[in-house]
């Protein structure tokens, strides 16, 4: 099965490239197309998995495909147990998503376009997941960003979703770009792009700054491409696009491809320990400031997106403590959970056509599926011991704690809290009480919707359990297996720990259940602090509520100045350099013309005095022009005659 | 033979002073088709000088293109302008006596210089004999050249004669 | 015909134009066709060169040598290497594909395929030519025919666009000429034969004036930063198939010179002038992305984002290193063929709608489909995206700038996010938002249109998936010119 | 046989009279045959040196072949000429076409 692995990519470019031409004809059959484009990859990807995990071993080939002066750029794939993690993730998820997406867009005019989109970034994402180097990663990784760009943009009509598109595309270029520099830096000092032999290389170069600084400028990928600080206000607005969209492309997989880039350069990061605190800070900073974001939200969409934000910044936050293994636990999990609450949301959308929270509530006896689900996942998020969430966000923590810098850990601890009062701040809005709004009339979604739900949930439930005690944390054994066999681990965390830290548990269940219970306080009961609290933390209230003015300072600060330098540039343009060529046009007009002057006064006179004379001349000497002919040949001939006379008299 | 020899070359004579004549009312007579007839009657006394100097061909060749095509051209043309023909205005412009001088000084003053000179006669002169074969040898090998000149010239005149005198389709 | 590919390459537009002289002007289907068959062959002939050409061999093959005005020690010089055998595919191409997208042209049809297919002619002796005095009236032969097809088939500003355009190339051809006359006498011995002209080595304040002289000439072409506010007219007022030449060919013969003559002749010069080359291609990098991100005219914006792809060509020249000739020789390239693209696009556009104001647009997308689908691919394509031609280019000429000078690639990757900005918010004004009700009734792209964007897209897709398949006629000549220079792979 | 001589004199009287012709003449078509005289009297001038100076009679007999080309080309022009102008002035007569005058 392994080695048709380079295949798992092609079905879904299939399915993209007969959607993109022939989508007009199949019209509802375009999503089974998509469906059975992504099963087919299941079918291959998923043994594929297995046999990695089964056998501990790494299997990968590649093809020449540019050769650059001595190096060579090649082509394969690599099936290691991180690429084997996220096949698990990405072909399940992306599957049950367009199952439910072809329920969720029933309606939608351009359901093909739809489909081809999603294809388009299936195919992208696993080639992306098993990509064995740097330059494909990149290409995939773009691709991915066009997927998202024109998913968010998909509904286009609407101005704020084709200015969400131009965001996100443009936000995450920015990274892109730094993650582009950082490839030329890695390739100008090693010589190599190849993940396989990426640690090799960066030991034979030793820990020089370029690599530093290589390392560095592929952070700036993921910090564009996860949405972390200072460029995570693209996700918000992304929310924009289709809610399958958000969930597959916006919360499970590609923001997480950031997470995976910094989990494949994982040996050269972990080369840096100065780099790995730039990362710590970025991921907590991040973390901490979505989930305080997240406290105020309204939007059913927006508070999944800046809580999305806020777990991209855990993961980020335990792969930069050195934990490779609790940086990819928490990013599986995640993304079961999270995708789950996405479809949840979108199904929540579907039945009722808004998304404001403070529209909503008693949803749960009109959609009971949704409902149930939902919470599940919410409990997962939280960190509810024995659902997914819990097991990852424990090992994170345990991971901080044992780096021994308590104040990450205390920040992660709050940020757990946080997280857990915003998502049940946001299930007892929607699903308990009475509804607010009642020109809303709710219904279930249909069976292709709830279906992937449950399965999601089953999933959110389950997908903990490798990495927990009860199987002898066999997710961090595999992990770290054959990738970092033989590396210093940085601060000893991610190594292998087969005892629970009671401490650290206690902890974190602490701060989940403390957050439920706070959230319980505030929306379930009759009593309602919420008003209170607003009042009285008004700046703070303010701060979150408007997102912490990072949109209004990025448009004073950069995009304003930007296009108003462009203008400048232009008129400057048209003014000075443009002027300075018109100048030289007119500048040799007025000379001519002043040359001009002088000629015809001052040189022209004595001409003209010589005109004088021969026109009087002339006058009579032209008689001679009588315009005959004939005439003319009479005078022809006798100067000929006479010329031969006087030639031949001598 | 002697008398057969005298009696061409009085004919030959009498073959150029008809053509002078002829030529002389061609460029006199008022009646311009009449003047045309004359012309002819030129060209066909120039095609007996041919004769007389051996140049058979050339003789043909005088005969058929002027007097078979360009002298049809001109009839034409006199006819299709035929309010100028034979009108009663006079022909001739003022310049007729100057012209006459200048006629009479220049004949003098070429047949002079024809008489005084002293041509470098050949040997054989006036019997050569040449075949139309090694005419056409000459034209075709070391006169191609020009030889192909003249035909471009000719396809030039034929699409510009064309050109020129057809309706002008504007107005 | 083998033995004289490039000549009859290079003549056979011109014996087409003669050949349309015959054709009566009102019989414009039979022009069009004549014509559009004329760029045909060429095409394949291009193409049976490409079966005659071994892109291993580094030197100039296919060559034609004759003596022309032996006096002056002049010939009829022609042969081609791996810079300029994909130039002669790119203008067989563009200009058959610009000629099928003339068809649009209702006035003097027969006077204006007549000017095409010189202006093809003179394109590909540009690319060809290997004597210097046969390469400058090549080099002329353009800028007639440009002069005239801008000056009566343009938009309103037209005659100030070709007068602006012709004087500007004029002046600056005018210092090459005198470039070359001054290599004429200063060679020994005399001769205007690139082959035997790189023999001699001169002085190296003599090479500094020399490489000055040429830079003006091929500069303006380019253009380079300074030098670059014809282009913005010319390609305004152009009309469409003439702008996708003035954008996918002309500029090409700027840094083509550079490549062909500048670096080979002068190369102490060239390594002299680096920094100034590589300061002018990062400020026309950013400056041309900023001024683009400024324009509210559609083809005025692909225009300058011109100015900004080709200031990566000159910093490929400017890196010295066998990546970034490469880079340079694939952008030149792919450039080409992407701005064309763009270029028939605005096109089509401003056939339907008669404006070019994108703020005037929006929401094309939904009645559209086809024409946003297209115009999304070549402005992903022009933003460099992987997987498309673009990115491999600018990919290999950062590549190779970093590995020169850290700096300038840093800076320079500043203009490819200014594209993605500019690109797209080009797209969002046009395509997306929500629809006018003054566009409801524009019909979308038809045949013929697709019919000329087609193949352009088709190769950007595949020379960004297998690159190799245009660079290995590319890296043998530009490693060769490296180590010639004295470089180091 | 007959001299050369005579037959200069012979072409002479030809040419002069030509030369007469083509400056009396008021018709075009006059002055156009008047021209054919002189070119006439050209070609007995060259056919007699032909035969009697030089080595090679081929000479002279092409260039008479050549003159007589041109000369029918000439006419031919020449009365083209003269058609349009008489279509466009009415006139053929050469006192009243004189738009070059001073």
């Amino acid at each position: 099965m392994t080695s048709y692995a380079y295949l798992i990519p092609v079905f879904p470019l299939l399915g993209f490239i007969i959607n993109i031409f022939f989508g007009k004809f199949l019209k509802r059959g375009a999503a089974w197309v998509s469906i059975l484009s992504s099963l087919a990859s299941c079918a291959l990807g998923l043994p594929a998995a297995y046999e990695v995990a089964k056998t501990g071993q790494i299997f990968s080939a590649h093809a020449e495909w540019l050769t650059l002066g001595r190096s060579t750029l090649s082509f394969g794939y690599l099936l290691d147990p991180l690429a084997a993690t996220l096949l698990f993730v990405v072909t399940i998820i992306g599957t049950l998503i367009q199952i439910y997406s072809a329920g969720y867009m029933q309606d939608d005019p351009r359901f093909s376009r739809f489909f081809a989109y999603v294809s388009l970034f299936m195919s992208a994402m696993l080639t992306l997941v098993i990509a064995d180097n740097y330059a494909l990663f990149f290409m995939s990784w773009e691709v991915m960003g066009l997927c998202s760009y024109l998913l968010i943009g998909f509904w286009f009509e609407k101005n704020s979703a084709a200015n969400a598109g131009l965001k996100a595309f443009l936000t995450t270029r920015v990274g892109d770009v730094g993650f582009f520099l950082g490839i030329l830096t890695l390739f100008t000092a090693t010589g190599n792009l190849n993940f396989t032999e990426l640690e090799s290389s960066v030991h034979a170069a030793g820990a020089t700054p370029a690599l530093a600084l290589a390392a560095l400028l592929i952070f700036c990928g993921t910090i564009g491409k996860s949405a972390q600080f200072p460029l995570h206000v693209w996700l918000p607005d992304a929310m924009e696009g289709p809610t399958p969209v958000s969930a597959l492309i916006h919360a499970a997989t590609m923001v997480a491809a950031g997470v995976y880039l910094v989990a494949r350069s994982f040996a050269l990061f972990s080369a840096f320990p100065s780099v790995m605190q730039v990362v710590v800070l970025i991921g907590t900073l991040t973390a901490f400031m979505a989930a305080f974001i997240a406290l105020s939200a309204t939007d059913i969409k927006k508070v999944l997106a800046y809580s999305t934000i806020s777990q991209l910044g855990y993961m980020v936050t335990a792969l930069g403590l050195g934990s490779l293994s609790a940086g990819t636990f928490h990013l599986m999990t995640h993304a079961y959970f999270k995708a789950l609450l996405f479809l949840g949301a979108g199904s929540v959308i579907h039945g009722t056509h808004s998304q404001d929270i403070r529209e909503m509530g008693g949803l749960l006896k009109k959609m009971p599926h949704t409902a149930w689900t939902f919470i599940i996942a919410s409990l997962a998020i939280a960190g509810v011991p024995p659902l997914s969430g819990f097991w990852s966000k424990d090992e994170i923590l345990l991971a901080a704690f044992d780096s021994g810098n308590k104040i990450v850990f205390f920040l992660l601890l709050v940020i757990a809290f946080m997280t857990a009062f915003y998502m049940f701040r946001l299930v007892f809005l929607t699903f308990f009480g009475t509804l607010r709004n009642h020109k809303i009339h709710p219904h279930e979604s249909p069976a292709t919707m709830t279906g992937p739900l449950w399965i999601l949930a089953l999933g959110a439930i389950l997908v903990g359990l490798p990495g927990s005690p009860f199987f002898g944390h066999w997710f961090s054994n595999f992990i770290h297996g054959p990738v970092t066999q033989g590396t210093h681990e940085i601060h000893g965390s991610g190594a292998v720990h087969h005892a629970l830290n009671w401490f650290v548990v206690g902890c974190s269940v602490a701060a989940g259940l403390g957050g439920i219970l706070l959230a319980a306080v505030f929306y379930l009961g009759k009593l309602n602090p919420s008003v209170w609290v607003m009042r009285t933390f008004k700046p703070l209230y303010d701060l979150s509520i408007h997102k912490l003015w990072f949109d209004e300072i990025y448009s004073v600060l950069l995009v304003r100045p930007f296009l108003k330098l462009g203008q400048w540039l232009f008129i400057f343009d048209q003014k000075a350099v443009d002027g300075l060529v018109n100048a030289a046009g007119t500048g040799t007009v007025k000379s001519s013309n002043l040359q001009g002057w002088i000629d015809k006064h001052i040189v022209d006179g004595l001409v003209n005095l010589v005109g004088v004379v021969t026109q009087l001349t002339s006058a009579t000497v032209r008689r001679v022009q009588t315009g005959l002919v004939q005439h003319y040949l009479l005078i022809t001939f006798v100067s000929v005659i006479l010329l031969m006379y006087f030639h031949v008299k001598p | 033979m002697t008398h057969l020899y005298d009696i061409v070359k009085f004919g030959i004579y009498a073959l150029m002073a008809f053509s002078v004549l002829a030529a002389i009312l061609a460029v006199t007579v008022r009646n311009l088709f009449h003047a045309a007839l004359c012309f002819a009657a030129v060209l066909i006394g120039i095609a007996g000088v041919f004769l007389s100097l051996h140049a058979d061909f050339l003789a043909m060749v005088q005969i058929l293109i002027y007097v078979g095509a360009v002298m049809t051209l001109v009839i034409f043309a006199i006819m299709l302008t035929e309010r100028f023909g034979d009108n009663s205005s006079p022909q001739n412009n003022s310049l007729t006596l100057a012209a006459f001088g200048l006629a009479i000084v220049s004949l003098i003053a070429f047949s002079t210089i024809s008489v005084k000179t002293r041509w470098p006669i050949q040997e054989n002169a006036g019997a050569l004999h040449l075949s139309v074969g090694e005419l056409a040898y000459a034209l075709l090998n070391t006169y191609v050249l020009p030889f192909e000149v003249i035909s471009v010239l000719l396809i030039t005149t034929l699409i510009g004669a064309v050109i020129i005198a057809k309706k002008d389709r504007v107005s | 015909m083998k033995s004289h590919l490039l000549s009859w390459i290079i003549f056979s537009p011109l014996l087409v134009a003669l050949a349309l002289l015959f054709v009566p002007r009102s019989q414009t289907f039979l022009l069009k066709w004549i014509a559009a068959a004329g760029t045909l062959f060429v095409g394949i002939l291009s193409l049976i060169a490409l079966g005659a050409f071994d892109p291993a061999q580094t030197g100039f093959q296919l060559v034609e040598r004759v003596s022309w005005i032996p006096a002056f020690q002049v010939h009829y010089f022609v042969g081609t290497d791996g810079i300029s055998f994909p130039m002669i595919a790119l203008t067989a191409l563009i200009s058959f594909l610009g000629c099928i997208g003339s068809f649009g042209i209702k006035e003097r049809e027969k006077e204006y395929y007549f000017l095409y297919l010189l202006l093809e002619t003179g394109m590909l002796g540009s690319f060809l030519a290997l004597d210097l005095f046969l390469f400058y009236i090549f080099w002329e032969v353009v800028l007639v025919p440009m002069y005239f097809l801008i000056g009566i088939w343009g938009g309103p500003r037209k005659e100030y666009a070709a007068i602006k355009f012709f004087l500007y190339t004029l002046a600056g051809s005018l210092f090459m000429l005198l470039g070359i006359l001054a290599l004429y006498f200063n060679a020994t011995p005399h001769t205007f034969d690139l082959t035997l002209l790189v023999q001699n080595s001169f002085a190296v304040p003599l090479q500094k004036i020399l490489f000055l002289a040429f830079f003006l000439g091929f500069a303006i072409k380019v253009p380079a930063f300074p030098f670059h506010t014809w282009l913005p007219d010319a390609h305004v007022e152009a009309p469409t198939p003439i702008s996708v030449i003035l954008a996918g060919i002309l500029l090409k013969m700027g840094t083509y010179g550079f490549f062909r003559f500048s670096y080979p002749l002068f190369p102490e010069a060239a390594l002299w002038f680096r920094p100034a080359m590589a300061l002018i291609a990062v400020i026309g990098i950013i400056y041309g992305g900023f001024v683009a991100m400024a324009q509210t005219d559609f083809k005025k914006m692909v225009a300058y984002s011109s100015v900004s792809h080709m200031g990566f060509v000159l910093l490929g020249l400017a890196a010295f290193t066998a990546n970034g000739f490469n880079g340079a020789l694939l952008q030149m390239f792919t450039h080409g063929i992407i701005t064309s693209a763009l270029f028939l696009l605005v096109g089509v556009l401003y056939d339907r709608a008669h404006t070019r104001d994108m703020g005037a647009f929006g929401g094309l997308s939904a009645q559209m489909p086809v024409y946003s689908g297209i115009l999304i691919l070549f402005s992903l394509a022009s933003l460099g995206l992987p997987g498309l031609a673009g990115f491999i280019s600018e990919f290999l000429v950062l590549l190779g700038t970093y590995q020169a000078q850290k700096l300038w690639a840093g800076l320079a990757c500043i203009g490819i996010i200014l594209a993605a900005a500019y690109l797209l918010m080009m797209v969002r004004k046009v395509l997306l938002g929500p629809a006018h009700e003054k566009w409801a009734k524009l019909p979308d792209i038809h045949a013929r249109e697709i019919f000329t964007l087609a193949p352009l897209g088709v190769l950007v897709i595949l020379f960004g998936l297998l690159p190799s398949l245009i660079l290995n006629y590319i890296t043998p000549t530009a490693q060769a010119l490296l180590l010639s220079l004295g470089g180091k792979l | 046989m007959i001299p050369l001589t005579h037959y200069l004199i012979f072409a002479n009287f030809l040419f002069v009279i030509g030369i007469f012709g083509a400056l009396v003449r008021r018709n075009i078509i006059g002055i156009l045959i008047a021209l054919e005289l002189i070119l006439n009297a050209v070609n007995v001038n060259f056919v007699a040196f032909s035969q009697n100076t030089s080595p090679d009679p081929a000479t002279g007999q092409i260039f008479a072949f050549f003159v007589i080309a041109i000369a029918a080309a000439e006419a031919t022009v020449g009365l083209a000429i003269v058609l349009a102008l008489f279509r466009v002035r009415k006139t053929i007569l050469t006192d009243e076409i004189h738009l070059l005058k001073w």
